[in-house]
């Protein structure tokens, strides 16, 4: 059984709209989501925090809706680690993972702050330091320690290496896959979905455009956003990057929301695509058989 | 990719006051603690005691007298370091008050966003409607004259510029990561204000109460230039220059030492305020 | 766009309504019964009762505010307890005149503050810098009501540069009567070709005009100076300097427009304050504008006059404001889209 | 094109980019990668001179103008019109009050460029925003009003107008999606094919990098540890830092 | 459409040609400008003005008779002789003839009758000064009579500043447009919140005639600020200030283009004590409070601008008394105190005390006083009020002291000891709540005396004086304020008249070339 999931949520902020009547379930073994920037995963996030109420659509926590479920196990249940920001600049580190310890009513906070800082392989003697006299990556190691504090089984990670250093991002990457929680993972890094997720959804325009087995999926798109995205990943020693049709910005309006950057886009893309089963994925494109014949042509 | 940059609003001020580079600011500093001495040590600075000599007239600046006596023969200096006292206090009680009442309005408003921030933000532009001088008189009309009135009536119309100051921080500050982490965790909201937003807020607000002070000290003058004030025989600047006034051309001591007072005692917070924005940010400022 | 301008409507109505319903709470809290202000010192209790009667005094709180909001709509916004006259009719008198004293302080403030605020945003922490700042805190720091005596003395008393104080010189009247179009005599003068009438104010006018300046040009040079020296802190003065242009260029082809966002804004704050201030001012040089009035109202406690100079600055501010959002719009393209 | 030797660039004493060679010449394209605060931001700035308050000592030079020792006025000269900055943040490195077109035209104008008829000037626009492939329509544009990968190839076509031969760019496609990276890189390539332009990137992304750069400069704390021919270095490290960065990728 | 700003004003061409310029060299085409530090004109009605505008409506209006504060009587003016008889209840005025409105109409008993009964009945301003007038009769077109119900000098009625001019009431314009009196002056332009509020011009038929050296324009030009009325002075741009601070007259009397002149007013400040209630009651308390005031520093912060006072009634009015000036004495005062139970070595006595917000005079004898008082250990908790707020807790015996200041609208001293003296069950100006059987009956006296028996009423006066000053101590009376007036030094002919306060009569004055 899932423990979050989100049934046809519209998000937004100040009544405008950004993520669009979205569904999705936090599986078993990781769940990737990428997509563009500004695509709405940030927003997704959020809203499986319990951080945003959707404008429409429910959040599923188990067989509860979110709003009326029992905070107190929620917030235990499910963790987020946001970027290193994610640390109050003026409280010592050992405070705020002492804090985290604290809302649960250890009477004993303090005393397993060093604990926790160890478990993500930080001196604990660093506890008494202020955020900005750490390193990003040491900084990302307390945001995770204090997120471990409520024990939590399922962890909401938003792009939780960006800021960093690629040699620093392996490691805490390294630390993530070796935690034993299910997580919700955001990046825009399609090697990092593909080790630590066995699923993944590809967000486009506030929508799920598609989702699937994530090695499949990036092995062989179907939606022509996902073949793009895959193809212009620049790799080592490869070929120079594709750019596939250009990258204007998106007007509004009905049809498929991809069809202006689409190289295949056909008459019936003024249509809007619903999501449908394609070879075992789901798909919202009206040419999902013709991409996924283009597809492999330059498989990872 | 740049690592995340630490916005003014949080730099804690205790970090970033040894190595203020402004000299305004320092200059301002030093000026400020030379008039609070000044103040708390009047009695024993002071030449004279504060008391009517009338008989002996108004007399101009002398080796007795250094910056003269006025018409009831009180000497001037000593009035001047007296005056200090209410001046200060004036300007300390305003400030308290209304930083109080604004930042905790203006924090509730900032976190909790919505439709309490709506109408809290509205009272406070019906109160940013009266010009600060208009509304203290009206008020000053309303209770009689005295320096009790004064405070409140400047402290009336000095609150919502914290409430919108405080607002828009405590709001910025609000979508921080920092603080969706602690709802995440499940902290109770006043705990978060109190814990994360507040004291992430208070960084410009303490810069502005600098800069404010010598507004305060100057429209506490005005109204009791305007007789709205403080009250004879209590030493007070505005009210010192008031009576100076229309001896200008004849006694002109009379009016324009305290006058000289006001002005260094308003540039010393200026200058320090100034100073504290232009090294925290340039841009933090009064409108908002 | 249009969506924005409807919204900011609503917003400065509502404003309006608080400020009125502020306005007569302050005003029935006064101690002191106004119709004894009215009916004059040693009034008889018969005239006092008639005072009470036609003021309304005798009704229930309630009833007196929904008559004095439905009075002020209808354009009658009370009879002034110390001039007899109309509130409105008195108002209409004084303010073009405090308009005309404002209106030139903070041209002076601008021309003057903008160009020492980029001036020092120039030559950051040079010597125009240090200057600048010293001198703009000097003039906000300033009490008004002093500076004004002493500019009077110095430069109308003791060096007779300009007059001591009037609005112009009233012989004028008869040799050269002004026809009155908008009641600002300036601007009256200007229209009708009255140049006897122009010159003379004018040079009436610099006076008061610089002492009320004084505040608006040392925060405007603050805010200009600051916010000029962030945009040239941008990113995109990075990419002019490395297209070749000058200091002096960034600043003023591309870091002035948008830096002139905020400054607008303040010009909005400090015009209604600068026609609070100004009521110190307009005693002192017999200026024939609201802070006269005013400051009259406030002495015989005339009840209506104070309300309606209330009500009347916080219109010109809520109005003020409301046209700042709509110019922000053209100088910076971004807050348009707001 | 760009010639630097000895270059060392200090903030307050403390060396922050340390360059002892580096040379890009028409048509090649050089790359700098290493990682955040290691001084290629620096390096580059210090190229045309745009750094502030630092000290640097050594021998640059750029288009045949000694930056170090030229006035102020030659440095403007060439800043711009030979040599081009491409920044990282596609937005807000443009004025946000001025529409794209009136951008150009001032820089056109401030360099002679296309002087005279305005025909000439107009054309010149034209031509440069099409080599990028934008609209001309862009020209009439806000900055808030377009896409970052079209803020992008407009600061490029800032270049190909003030006929720049020389185009730095400091991490000009990481603010950007992968989709529209690839193309700002796509544009970037062309021109190096088409217009012989001499191409200095900085990035921190050595699989970006491996796919364009010619020569590749590994800095790490401000001081050259590598550099060599990119398939070289990126398949044979030599610096044990340099290998780190490569079994960092994915 | 535009209006011309002094509408109703005479526009002149500006080449010199108008009328002004073909005047005689000798005529006096000069412009009068008076320098009040308030508003002119609040109420252009005569029966119901009350306030500034008298300095204005005194030249405009004229009513049957002036007070000469020289003489202490009443001399003619639009009625060239009076009698009166039935002890003081019958009076016959002889009006002047041939005077004419500025309406054109003819000033003759009838028309005078009209007005007095218009501004008896429109019960405004001081139309009370009128209430013992029972009936008026014009006997002929020159004979008013007037029956009163009781004895009341009614020829100083009649030279009252406020509600006794005569005015043709069919032409009284309350937006002053027009003026209906038949005064000298009549009004040229009204410009409501304008710095040169008020223009008047000569009326040409006035009845006294003009001569060329007279002035016959006049403007006031409101000017708030001592010190700006003071530099406009200098500079011969004002031509007269109504006040000036002790100093700036001082250096006035020294300035060569400027001229001084200084008179005693009948204002006088009073420091009334609560006779009824508090510590205060207590005679002795009073007394010690009346010897704790330091007349003598008082008078020499004042410098000029008020003068000891002796006595209720100010110098220059019937009822005056020359030998009654206080003198101060702590030793005394604490002793008093000591009896009383309180002073230096007894509990502290906190006494409360109203004046008025924004008089510096008043301001000074609070300063003086409150640092008088803390020697005795009395803490002196001073409020300064607007005159309503300060009004209406005197009326309900809010505080310990009240300091106003009194002057009476037509000259007579009668108007103290009437208004503030009289006992009153609900106190309107009887703010010292003295309520003494004996003072009552000799003020009932007082009206009939004046009108028979001028030197047993000074023995009258004189007597309650006592009685309220010395044996109840029911008030204390500083100092009699003092008109510091300055002119520029071509004006002549300036006589300062108490009774009319601020008033300058301009058809007095002429230019000295
Ligand atoms: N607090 C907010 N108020 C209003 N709009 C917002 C807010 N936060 C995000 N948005 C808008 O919602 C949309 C989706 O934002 P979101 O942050 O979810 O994107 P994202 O996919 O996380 O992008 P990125 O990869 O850049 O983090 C964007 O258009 C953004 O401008
Ligand atoms: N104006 C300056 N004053 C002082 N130190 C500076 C200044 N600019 C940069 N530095 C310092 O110089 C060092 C190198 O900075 P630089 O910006 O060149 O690094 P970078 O390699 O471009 O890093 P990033 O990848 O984060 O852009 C850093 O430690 C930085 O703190
Ligand atoms: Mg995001
Ligand atoms: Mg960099």
């Amino acid at each position: 059984m899932t423990m979050l999931r989100a049934e046809r949520v519209t998000l937004g902020y100040a009544g405008r709209a950004v993520v669009h009547d979205v569904s999705l379930d936090i599986t078993a073994g990781g769940v990737g989501l990428i997509g563009e920037s500004g695509s709405g995963k940030t927003t997704l996030a959020r809203a499986f925090l319990g951080l945003l109420t959707p404008i429409s659509g429910n959040i599923w926590y188990g067989d509860q809706i979110l709003k009326k479920a029992d905070m107190r196990k929620f917030r235990k249940d499910v963790q987020p680690v946001f970027q290193a920001e994610a640390l109050d600049p003026r409280m010592r580190v050992g405070a705020s993972v002492a804090e985290a310890l604290a809302v649960r009513g250890s009477r004993t906070a303090r005393a397993r702050v060093p604990e926790l800082l160890e478990q993500v392989g930080l001196d604990p003697g660093l506890a008494t330091s202020r955020p900005h006299q750490l390193s990003g990556g040491q900084r990302q190691r307390v945001v995770i320690a204090r997120a471990l504090a409520a024990g939590p089984r399922l962890l909401i990670l938003d792009e939780p290496t960006s800021a960093l250093d690629v040699t620093v991002q392996a490691r805490i990457l390294d630390l993530i896959a070796s935690l034993d929680t299910e997580r919700l993972l955001i990046t825009h890094n399609l090697a990092v979905v593909e080790r630590l997720c066995r699923t993944s959804h590809v967000l486009f325009a506030g929508r799920v455009v598609e989702s699937g087995p994530t090695r499949d999926l990036l092995a062989n798109p179907a939606h022509p956003y996902t073949l793009a995205l895959r193809d212009a990943v620049p790799k080592l020693g490869g070929p120079p990057p594709q750019a596939r049709g250009v990258t204007e910005a998106v007007p509004a309006g009905t049809g498929c929301p991809f069809r202006f950057r689409c190289p295949l886009a056909a008459p019936e893309c003024e249509r809007p695509p619903a999501l449908r089963e394609v070879r075992g994925r789901q798909v919202a494109c009206h040419r999902a058989e013709d991409v996924l014949a283009t597809g492999p042509g330059s498989a990872p | 990719m740049t690592s995340p940059q630490e916005t003014t609003a949080e730099v804690p001020l205790r970090r970033l006051l040894p190595r203020v580079p402004d000299r305004f600011a320092a200059l301002g500093a030093v000026l400020i603690v030379l008039i609070v001495l000044a103040a708390i040590m009047a009695p024993w600075l002071a030449p004279y005691p504060d008391e009517p000599r009338p008989l002996e007239g108004s007399l101009p600046p002398g080796a007795a007298h250094w910056f003269g006596t006025d018409q009831l023969g009180r000497d001037v200096l000593t009035r001047i370091l007296y005056g200090a006292r209410t001046s200060l206090s004036i300007a300390v009680s305003v400030l308290a008050v209304s930083a109080l009442a604004g930042v905790t309005l203006g924090v509730v408003a900032g976190y909790a966003g919505g439709w309490v921030r709506d109408a809290i933000m509205r009272v406070t532009d019906v109160f940013l409607a009266f010009p600060a001088l208009l509304l203290s008189l009206a008020l000053a009309v309303v209770l009689p004259p005295s320096v009790t009135t004064v405070i409140l009536a400047i402290a009336v119309t000095w609150w919502p510029w914290y409430t919108r100051l405080a607002a828009s921080v405590a709001a910025s500050i609000a979508t921080r990561p920092y603080v969706d982490a602690a709802r995440c965790l499940g902290v109770p909201a006043p705990l978060i204000v109190w814990r994360h937003v507040l004291p992430n807020s208070l960084t410009p607000v303490l810069v502005q109460m600098s800069l404010d002070a010598g507004g305060v000290i100057l429209t506490a003058a005005a109204l009791s230039y305007l007789g709205l004030g403080a009250q004879e025989p209590t030493a007070e600047w505005g009210l010192m220059v008031q009576q100076g006034q229309t001896l200008f051309t004849t006694n002109w001591w009379i009016g324009t030492f305290p006058g000289l007072a006001i002005l260094v005692t308003a540039f010393a917070f200026n200058m320090l305020g100034e100073g504290l924005r232009n090294a925290l940010d340039p841009r933090a400022r009064k409108v908002t | 766009m249009l969506r924005y301008l409807a919204r900011r409507l609503g917003q400065a109505l509502l404003v309006v309504a608080g400020v009125v319903v502020l306005t007569f709470t302050v005003m029935r809290l006064v101690p002191g019964d106004p119709a004894v202000a009215f009916a004059g010192p040693k009034a008889t209790p018969e005239e006092l009762d008639a005072a009470r009667e036609r003021f309304g005094l005798d009704d229930p709180l309630p009833v007196q505010l929904v008559a004095y909001v439905r009075d002020l709509v209808t354009g009658d916004w009370g009879v002034s307890l110390h001039t007899r006259q109309p509130v409105r009719d008195d108002l209409y008198l004084a303010f073009p005149a405090s308009l005309e004293l404002v209106g030139a302080a903070l041209l002076i403030a601008v021309v003057v503050g903008i160009p020492i605020g980029v001036l020092a945003a120039r030559y950051k922490t040079k010597f125009p810098d240090f200057g600048v700042r010293f001198g703009s805190m000097l003039a906000v720091s300033v009490p008004v009501f002093w500076l004004a005596l002493a500019l009077q003395l110095l430069l109308a008393g003791r060096l007779d540069w300009f007059p001591v104080a009037g609005e112009y010189d009233s012989s004028l009247d008869t040799t050269s009567p002004l026809t009155l179009w908008t009641n600002i005599t300036v601007v009256d003068a200007l229209i009708t070709g009255n140049w006897p009438i122009l010159t003379s104010t004018l040079h009436h006018l610099v006076l008061p005009a610089l002492v009320v300046a004084a505040y608006p040009t040392g925060v405007i040079a603050q805010m200009t100076r600051a916010t000029l020296i962030e945009e040239s802190g941008q990113d995109h003065a990075r990419l002019e300097r490395a297209l070749g242009f000058g200091e002096t260029s960034i600043l003023t082809k591309f870091a002035l427009r948008p830096a002139l966002s905020p400054v607008l804004a303040l010009i909005a704050l400090v015009f209604a304050y600068s026609i609070v201030n100004g009521f110190l001012v307009e005693a002192i040089f017999n200026w024939p504008g609201l802070g006269s009035y005013a400051a009259e109202a406030i002495r015989s406690r005339d009840t209506p006059a104070i309300a309606g100079v209330t009500l009347l600055v916080a219109l010109v501010y809520v109005l003020a404001n409301l046209v700042v959002d709509v110019l922000q719009g053209f100088l910076d393209p971004r807050a348009r889209t707001r | 094109m760009i010639e630097v030797r000895d270059l060392q660039v200090r903030y307050a004493g403390r060396l922050v980019a340390g360059v002892p060679e580096l040379d890009v010449g028409a048509g090649e394209c050089v790359a700098i990668v290493g990682e955040s605060g290691s001084g290629k931001s620096t390096t580059l700035l210090s190229l045309l001179g745009l750094t502030e308050n630092a000290d640097i000592s050594g021998h640059v030079r750029v288009c045949g103008v000694d930056v170090l020792t030229a006035s102020p006025r030659r440095l403007r000269e060439i800043r711009g019109a030979r040599a081009a900055l491409v920044m990282q943040s596609p937005q807000s490195a443009l004025s946000p009050a001025t529409r794209l077109g009136v951008l150009m035209r001032r820089a056109l104008r401030l360099h002679g460029v296309g002087s005279g008829k305005d025909g000439r000037l107009d054309e010149i626009m034209a031509e440069s925003v099409a080599a990028v492939m934008l609209d001309r329509a862009i020209l009439r544009r806000y900055p808030h009003e377009i896409s970052g990968g079209q803020a992008q190839r407009f600061a490029i076509a800032l270049a190909i107008a003030l006929g720049a031969e020389v185009i730095l760019a400091d991490e000009p496609t990481s603010a950007l999606d992968v989709t529209v990276q690839a193309e700002v890189v796509g544009v970037l390539r062309r021109l190096r094919e088409e217009r012989d332009l001499a191409l200095l990137l900085v990035s921190h992304d050595l699989a970006l990098v491996s796919t364009i750069a010619d020569r590749v400069l590994v800095m790490k704390d401000g001081e050259v540890v590598e550099s060599g021919p990119a398939a070289r270095v990126l398949t044979e490290p030599s610096h044990p830092y340099t290998r780190e960065l490569l079994e960092a990728l994915p | 459409g535009g209006q011309v700003r002094g509408a109703g004003g005479t526009p002149q061409p500006a080449d010199g040609t108008g009328p002004a310029a073909r005047q005689t060299a000798k005529a006096n085409d000069s412009t009068f400008v008076y320098a009040p530090n308030l508003d002119v004109v609040t109420d252009w009605d005569p029966a119901t003005s009350y306030s500034n505008e008298i300095v204005a409506l005194s030249n405009i209006y004229e009513g049957l008779t002036r007070y000469n504060f020289q003489t202490r009587e009443a001399e003619p003016r639009l009625a060239t002789e009076w009698t009166s008889a039935d002890g003081g209840k019958e009076w016959t005025f002889k009006l002047r003839q041939g005077v004419k409105f500025h309406s054109g109409a003819t000033m003759d008993a009838a028309a005078a009758k009209k007005a007095i009964e218009r501004t008896i009945r429109k019960k405004g301003g001081a139309a009370y000064i009128w209430d013992p007038v029972d009936r008026i009769e014009a006997v002929d077109a020159t004979t008013l009579k007037f029956t009163l119900k009781r004895a009341a000098p009614l020829d100083l009625v009649a030279s009252s500043g406020y509600a006794a001019y005569i005015y043709d009431v069919d032409a009284v314009d309350a937006d002053g447009k027009t003026t209906a009196g038949t005064g000298p002056y009549t009004i040229d332009s009204w410009q409501k919140g304008k710095e040169t509020e008020l223009t008047l011009k000569a009326f040409e038929d006035y009845w006294g005639g003009w001569t060329p050296e007279q002035y016959r324009k006049v403007s006031f030009r409101v000017t708030p600020e001592i010190t700006t009325a003071w530099q406009l002075l200098q500079k011969g741009e004002v031509n007269f200030v109504q006040r000036l601070n002790p100093q700036l007259f001082e250096q006035a009397g020294m300035t060569d283009n400027v001229r001084t002149a200084r008179s005693p007013s009948f204002q006088n400040l009073l420091v009334l004590f609560n006779t009824a209630a508090g510590p205060t009651k207590d005679v002795r308390i009073r007394q010690a409070l009346q010897l704790a005031i330091d007349y003598d520093g008082l008078a020499a912060a004042l410098k000029g601008s008020g003068s000891k006072a002796s006595g209720m009634v100010p110098e220059g009015l019937l009822g005056h008394v020359s030998d009654m000036e206080p003198k101060p004495d702590l030793g005394r005062a604490q002793e008093l105190l000591a009896e009383a139970g309180y002073g230096p070595d007894n509990p502290e006595l906190r006494l409360s005390l109203t004046y008025a917000q924004g008089d510096e005079d008043q301001k000074m004898l609070v300063t003086l006083l409150s640092s008088a008082l803390k020697k005795l250990n009395i803490t002196l908790q001073a409020k300064p009020m607007t005159w309503s707020a300060q009004w209406d807790q005197g009326k309900q015996q809010g505080q310990d002291i009240f300091v106003m200041y009194w002057y009476p609208d037509y000259p007579d001293a009668y108007s103290w000891f009437l208004n503030v003296f009289k006992s009153e069950d609900e106190p309107r100006f009887n703010l010292s709540y003295l309520k003494d059987r004996e003072i009552d009956a000799a003020i009932e006296k007082l009206p009939e005396l004046m009108a028979t028996d001028a030197l047993k009423a000074d023995d009258a006066f004189k007597d309650l004086q006592k009685k309220i000053i010395e044996e109840q101590a029911a008030v204390a009376v500083p100092y009699v304020q003092t008109y510091q007036r300055a002119l520029t030094a071509d004006v002549k002919g300036y006589v300062d008249n108490p009774a009319y306060p601020n008033v300058v009569f301009f058809y007095d004055l002429q230019r000295a070339r």
